[in-house]
């Protein structure tokens, strides 16, 4: 079977792992070959990529969606065209309505920022000052993640939590460390850093440390547990980051591919979930991603 | 840059001279060649047609008709002599405000919850106007305060990205009305497209407005003395590639269904390729739509290609880049080639 | 708009008084414009009668296209009237002054290459058909009935790029007419055309006067003046010095009036020992432009290049240059074959060539002076470990430009706020700096003013005094005639004779030229 | 033979005369000017200064300073008349592939696992070379096929990053060893840039390279007329600007202490920007590197100001693309102003 793949985009270390963690698994089963396509964060492009999958003839596709809100379209034209269509990672809009043949795989992405952000207000103690770096603002994971962080902090238990500042970094770990380096000049003052990925975690990171900050009197929180996240918190200068089991996705949308595919059901929904990573159970991951 | 003296001179009978071949049939040459690869390679390597599938050549154009749309409109700036590289955020702006006004009531993020189930004509109206006014601004900008083109709408390029992610805070617009929704849907946006071309083949032909066009681009000076009120001119011209952007931005929103403030990133970019792939001259005064028609194919059947041949994403880019420069490259040789016989 | 008033009314309302200055069809009077740094017009006045031929001379930089394209709505002068059938204008663009009667032709050619001699003719004025389509069977038969009464051969569908610098002026005069504006202003039209087409042009002229127009002549050649001119103004440094009727005074009057002093002799014409054969070429042919050319120039000898515009002249100095490579022919410096494949590998054999288009291959415009004066010479001079001498190169240029007496407060002005015979002498100080041992001059002194002319003709006499061989282009008979050692001609890309300086006479050359 | 002619005017004094104000002065003062607006409103609303705070004042040149890297190479092709669309692109390549030479022995996921714990040199080397070819390569395609500038670049920037992609398939580079690192860290992206700075500001005022450079841009034609090798001096300056793009790409791996394929998108517009926002003419003939030093502050005082003064997010693109126009408005009406006087 030839399965089409079409990412939202390549360059983001959370999606490549999930990419590969499809091809990986594809090349242990035997027939089954991916034409993997990078949609530039672009929609429409999306689009196209999966009007020219089912031109090409593939047997079924997987869809990373750039835009959660442009499911509908993407539905409607494998539904025309009657060939099996699985989200993976980011939940579709229409996830309630969706045609037969088609499923979601993914983590529950209400999860990621909530686990953070409850880390990170257990280990202030529920009250102090944080600054928020979010990611490209008009990427649905960045808003979700930031709504989750005001969400936590609006509980009784963590209410004693300020956000002084939020501002856009781009994902960038070069523009995370600008923007820690922007604040401090500014002479904010706050005891924990919430980012809505590791690499700009990483950055502020990197600028708090050159500006002499001693690590241990800031919380600092990622999302993802990529590689170099897991060797800055083994060097003790991130606290908290939430593992998201990229490979397990990706394997799990190959797999509800290729039954559709033959013609067998599967669930609408497949969770993968997400795990709290901090230094006590580190050990564990490192050898994962 | 023409670099050859004597490049400009042909030393050919001056009287009988008629206006031989266009010169888009060079660049005509290029995709067929290109089509003909791939039909080939498809044969070779996976055993089917790459031409006679009706579905595939559908979506090579209809692929690239929202960049063809803008494309007719940067034709119009580049032949002026000079650059629009606010486009592709023009189609970000213009696809948020636009949905924000098709959205049906059925929703419920609606952003104006008074304004919902409107007729389809008001936010394709009120869409292609707003790219018409960003274009004005620029047109405004360049005549009047003399800017490089490439700096004003550098300029507009990065406010109006900004003004589509403020406009919802980053949050898509979803849920637009079915009518809206059509002129997405099918076939219609190469419709568009190719009417639009064909509107502004002919203005540039066979109207005023186009002389003044290629007048402008080819000597500003002569242009002036002649009595072209030059600045009027340009602030027209950049206001319809803006409105040409901004129809693209309708198109692109209802073809997605929802609009997001990420779209149209690069557009400018494949649009302005488009447009010199096709035989537009960056110095300005020469330039056809019918070349950028077919430049814009050129991309699209580029794209279809490599999906068809099933050529890994990551040589895909790295294969683009290369074809871009060759399409140029064939385009100046063939035209040298013609110079010389 | 426009007022047109029969020659009996007018000197009606003449003779009653009751408009001043009513004879005159446009007046200036107390203009005054200044760029930076340069007072362009200080207070100068001009007055055109109706069917006349107003010549405006000058030096270089006296002003005279100030003045005119202030006429055309082009600078608004900082001071002073301008007033048109005794009415005062003020003229807020081109197309103002389209639309009040006054057309130019500009001293630079002013034509848009990609596009048919027909849209260029009628740009702005383009027929339209019912739909409001550009009409464009008719504007070729509106072309081509414009041809006709001017007596033009062209076809109106080439596009003007294709054309001849000599064709590109005809459309510009085309242009200028079409417009059947009350007053034509011709800003130097003559100075890249030959005898036969200025012949027809002053034809054009004298129809055009005789139907009331009043025309405005601007030339740096004498005898065109007492051929079409029935009155002339001279110009000095942006001064007004006067006007007077050019049956009244002779050519020396005139010179002594714009540069303030006499020239006595035009073509200083020296006789200096002829030496070896400096440059030798055999049967240098480019395909399809010019065969079998051969000749040799001696040290200290002026070859002079006549013939016909478009006969060849200048592609022949580009190959020669290497601007162009041959594409087969031999050329040989002090005996030696060499092959010139770059104007590089030419200057390094101690070549230099001055083109003949200032603006497309002369001027670094937007550079300055100093910049545009030693730029060929950094080639092999004044650079240590790839660091120019800046003192020394500022140095050399600062003598040359005295010595050719440049124009111009210093040598950081931008060659381009210079005027066109200025641009001129500091690319021949260019050319001069490498101290080369073969000089091309291709139309030294196209639009260079008397005085300036005679200096470039001393210079060029001096060079082959010094043992330079010179090769000289040039339209202007005289000048070759009074320049040359010896004189090829060339007719359609084929050396058709050469003429010894004893024998040459200007017909002899014609027929050569004309064969 | 008298001298009558010029005692009119004074045409002596050529020697005396004095360059006047240079004409990066005029942007200095914009530069000034928008300092001291954020240092007012700083007063006003966030009750601190704006300038007087050294930790500031670094970030403010730091933070562009990449940027700066690839500007002063901009800035000399520029002045040829080209453009240079690919140094965002080869800034990703250069950081992939230097990384990985970069990476020490105690990371696990090396790219080349016997290549491990190199000397700084070796890294650093490869992605000036690195960079060094992809400007060769761009150079090449303009002198040779006489294909547009920014048509060769386009190509390059969609090739250089599908590279950059196709390199490690995505997966990003870490781990580097100390000694690479040091490159990036504390002020030394800032002595970077300015060393470079300097040296290509006399290069291209003192020596025959610059007066070439600018000869080119001023007229192409009468350069080569004038002896000066253009195809050869176009490859040297593309080559360079590539090369320090390579740099830029070392500094942002070095300072980042990882890579990924996607860094560097949209460097080529930020360093345009600050290249013509410094008084670079984008016709050709003009400009110079304190100009583009001046630029690119601008834009790194910009940045923090907004930080400083705590702009909304959404608002920032919006302002910084009015910014961008305005700057370089202000210097076209301070020139013309200057003109008038
Ligand atoms: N745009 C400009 N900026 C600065 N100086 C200028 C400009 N145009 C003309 N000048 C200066 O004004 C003076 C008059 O120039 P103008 O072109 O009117 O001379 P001209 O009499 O037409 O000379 P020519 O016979 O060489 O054409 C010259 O000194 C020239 O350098
Ligand atoms: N600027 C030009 N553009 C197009 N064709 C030209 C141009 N100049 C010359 N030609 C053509 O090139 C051929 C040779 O021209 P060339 O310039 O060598 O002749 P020339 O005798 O020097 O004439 P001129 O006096 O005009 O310089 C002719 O066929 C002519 O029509
Ligand atoms: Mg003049
Ligand atoms: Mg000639």
């Amino acid at each position: 079977e030839t399965i089409g793949v079409s990412m939202a985009l390549f360059d983001d270390n959370f999606l490549t792992v999930l990419r590969n963690g499809m091809q990986d698994y594809a090349e242990t089963i035997d027939g089954v070959e991916l034409q993997i396509e990078d949609a530039q964060n672009d929609v429409a492009k999306q689009q196209s990529q999966i009007q020219n999958f089912i031109a090409a003839g593939v047997d079924a596709i997987i869809v990373n969606p750039v835009d959660t809100d442009a499911t509908a379209a993407l539905s409607k034209i494998a539904e025309d065209a009657g060939i099996p269509l699985v989200y993976v990672n980011r939940e579709p809009v229409n996830i309630d309505t969706l045609p037969e043949k088609q499923a979601f795989v993914a983590s529950d992405e209400r999860e990621s920022g909530t686990l953070q952000t409850q880390e990170v207000c257990k280990l202030l103690g529920g009250k102090g000052k944080a600054v928020v770096m979010m990611g490209e603002l008009s990427n649905q994971a960045a808003r979700m993640r930031t709504k989750d962080i005001h969400d936590v902090l609006g509980t009784d238990a963590c209410k004693g939590i300020e956000v002084v500042e939020e501002q856009t970094a781009n994902w960038s770990r070069t523009q995370g460390s600008d923007l820690m380096t922007n604040w401090l000049s500014a002479g904010i003052e706050f005891d924990a850093v919430i980012a809505n990925n590791d690499e700009m975690a990483i950055g502020a990171i990197q600028a708090l440390k050159a500006a002499g900050r001693s690590m241990d009197s800031v919380v600092v929180a990622g999302i993802d547990a990529t590689q170099d996240a897991l060797a800055a918190m083994a060097a003790g200068d991130l606290d908290v980051t939430v593992f998201q089991n990229a490979a397990g996705q990706g394997k799990g949308s190959v797999d509800a591919a290729l039954k559709l595919a033959k013609g067998e059901s599967v669930d609408k929904k497949v969770y993968i979930p997400f795990e709290l990573v901090t230094k006590d159970n580190l050990a564990d991951y490192q050898a994962k991603n | 840059m023409d670099t050859n003296i004597a490049a400009h001179r042909t030393t050919a009978p001056l009287a009988g001279a008629k206006r031989r071949m266009p010169p888009e049939f060079n660049i005509f040459l290029v995709l067929i060649g290109i089509a003909l690869v791939y039909e080939i390679l498809g044969w070779l390597f996976v055993g089917q047609s790459f031409l006679m599938n009706s579905q595939r050549l559908t979506i090579m154009i209809l692929q690239v008709s929202v960049i063809g749309i803008i494309a007719v409109g940067v034709t119009q700036v580049i032949i002026t002599g000079g650059i629009d590289l606010s486009s592709g955020s023009v189609v970000g702006m213009t696809a948020m405000i636009s949905a924000s006004f098709a959205q049906a009531s059925t929703w419920p993020r609606a952003l104006y919850p008074s304004l919902t189930d409107l007729p389809a004509i008001v936010p394709i109206g009120i869409g292609v106007g707003i790219g018409f006014v960003a274009g004005f601004i620029n047109g405004q900008l360049i005549a009047r305060t003399k800017i490089p083109p490439f700096i004003a709408t550098l300029g507009m390029m990065v406010s109006a990205r900004g003004v589509s992610k403020w406009y919802t805070k980053g949050q898509p617009v979803s849920g637009l009305t079915e009518e809206f929704n059509f002129i997405g849907t099918g076939i219609w946006p190469v419709v568009v497209f190719l009417v639009v071309a064909l509107i502004f083949h002919i203005a540039l032909r066979y109207t005023r407005y186009g002389k003044f066009t290629y007048a402008i681009g080819a000597n500003v000076q002569a242009a002036r003395v002649s009595g072209i009120n030059v600045e009027a001119h340009l602030v027209k011209v950049y206001a319809i590639a803006g409105m040409l952007a901004g129809l693209a931005g309708v198109v692109t929103a209802a073809r997605a269904q929802t609009a997001q403030a990420g779209m149209g990133v690069m557009y400018e970019l494949d649009a302005i390729a488009a447009t010199v792939i096709g035989g537009t001259s960056l110095t300005g005064g020469v330039g056809r739509v019918t070349g950028t028609v077919i430049g814009t194919v050129i991309l699209g059947v580029m794209t279809s290609g490599f999906t068809f041949l099933r050529v890994d994403a990551y040589y895909q880019e790295i294969v683009k880049g290369m074809i871009i420069i060759a399409a140029v490259v064939a385009d100046v040789y063939r035209q040298k080639g013609r110079k010389k016989a | 708009m426009r007022m047109t008033l029969s020659p009996t009314t007018m000197a009606a309302v003449r003779a009653s008084g009751a408009i001043p200055n009513a004879e005159y069809l446009l007046t200036a009077e107390g203009v005054r414009k200044e760029f930076p740094g340069v007072v362009a017009l200080d207070d100068v006045e001009f007055k055109l009668k109706r069917g006349t031929v107003h010549a405006l001379m000058g030096e270089n930089g006296a002003g005279k296209s100030t003045l005119m394209k202030i006429l055309a709505g082009i600078y608004h002068p900082d001071k002073g009237s301008v007033k048109l059938r005794g009415v005062d204008i003020q003229l807020q663009s081109p197309l103002d002054a389209l639309e009040n009667g006054i057309a130019m032709i500009h001293q630079e050619l002013n034509l848009m290459p990609f596009m048919t001699v027909a849209e260029n003719i009628w740009i702005r004025r383009e027929p339209k058909n019912r739909f409001g389509f550009v009409d464009h069977g008719e504007m070729r038969r509106m072309t081509a009935k414009l041809f006709e009464r001017l007596k033009i051969h062209l076809d109106p569908d080439i596009e003007v790029r294709h054309l001849s610098v000599a064709n590109r002026q005809m459309v510009e005069i085309a242009k200028a007419v079409s417009y059947e504006s009350d007053v034509l202003i011709m800003d130097e039209p003559t100075s890249a055309l030959t005898d036969r087409e200025v012949a027809h042009l002053f034809e054009i002229i004298r129809d055009l006067r005789s139907q009331g127009i009043g025309i405005v002549y601007i030339t740096h050649k004498m005898n065109e003046l007492f051929e079409i001119a029935d009155e002339f103004s001279v110009f000095r440094d942006g001064k007004y010095i006067g006007t007077h009727a050019s049956s009244e005074v002779t050519r020396d009057d005139i010179i002594r009036m714009m540069v303030g002093r006499e020239i006595t002799q035009m073509f200083p014409k020296e006789e200096v020992p002829i030496g070896n054969v400096v440059l030798s070429v055999k049967n240098l042919t480019l395909d399809g432009v010019f065969q079998d050319v051969s000749f040799d120039v001696r040290a200290g000898e002026i070859l002079g290049l006549a013939g016909l515009v478009g006969s060849g002249r200048s592609n022949v100095a580009e190959t020669l240059f290497g601007v162009t490579p041959a594409s087969s022919g031999t050329i040989s410096i002090d005996g030696k074959e060499l092959v010139i494949d770059s104007p590089n590998t030419a200057i390094r054999n101690r070549m230099a060539f001055l083109t003949e288009d200032r603006k497309d291959t002369g001027c670094l415009l937007i550079l300055d002076i100093l910049e545009n004066m030693q730029i060929a010479v950094l080639q092999d001079k004044f650079v240590k470990g790839g660091f120019v001498s800046e003192k020394e190169v500022a140095a050399a240029c600062e003598e040359m430009s005295r010595k050719l007496r440049v124009k111009t407060p210093n040598l950081h002005e931008r060659i381009e706020n210079l005027s066109g015979g200025n641009q001129q002498k500091v690319l021949i100080g260019r050319w001069l700096l490498t101290n080369p041992r073969i000089l091309i001059l291709d139309e030294p002194t196209r639009g260079i003013d008397v005085g300036a002319k005679a200096e470039i003709h001393r210079l060029v006499t001096e060079l082959a005094r010094n043992g330079v061989a010179v090769v000289m282009i040039s339209s202007e008979m005289p000048e070759v005639l009074g320049m040359s050692d010896r004189i090829m001609v060339m007719h359609e890309g084929r050396v058709t004779g050469f003429l010894d300086r004893a024998e040459a006479t200007q017909i002899k050359v014609m027929e050569l030229a004309a064969r």
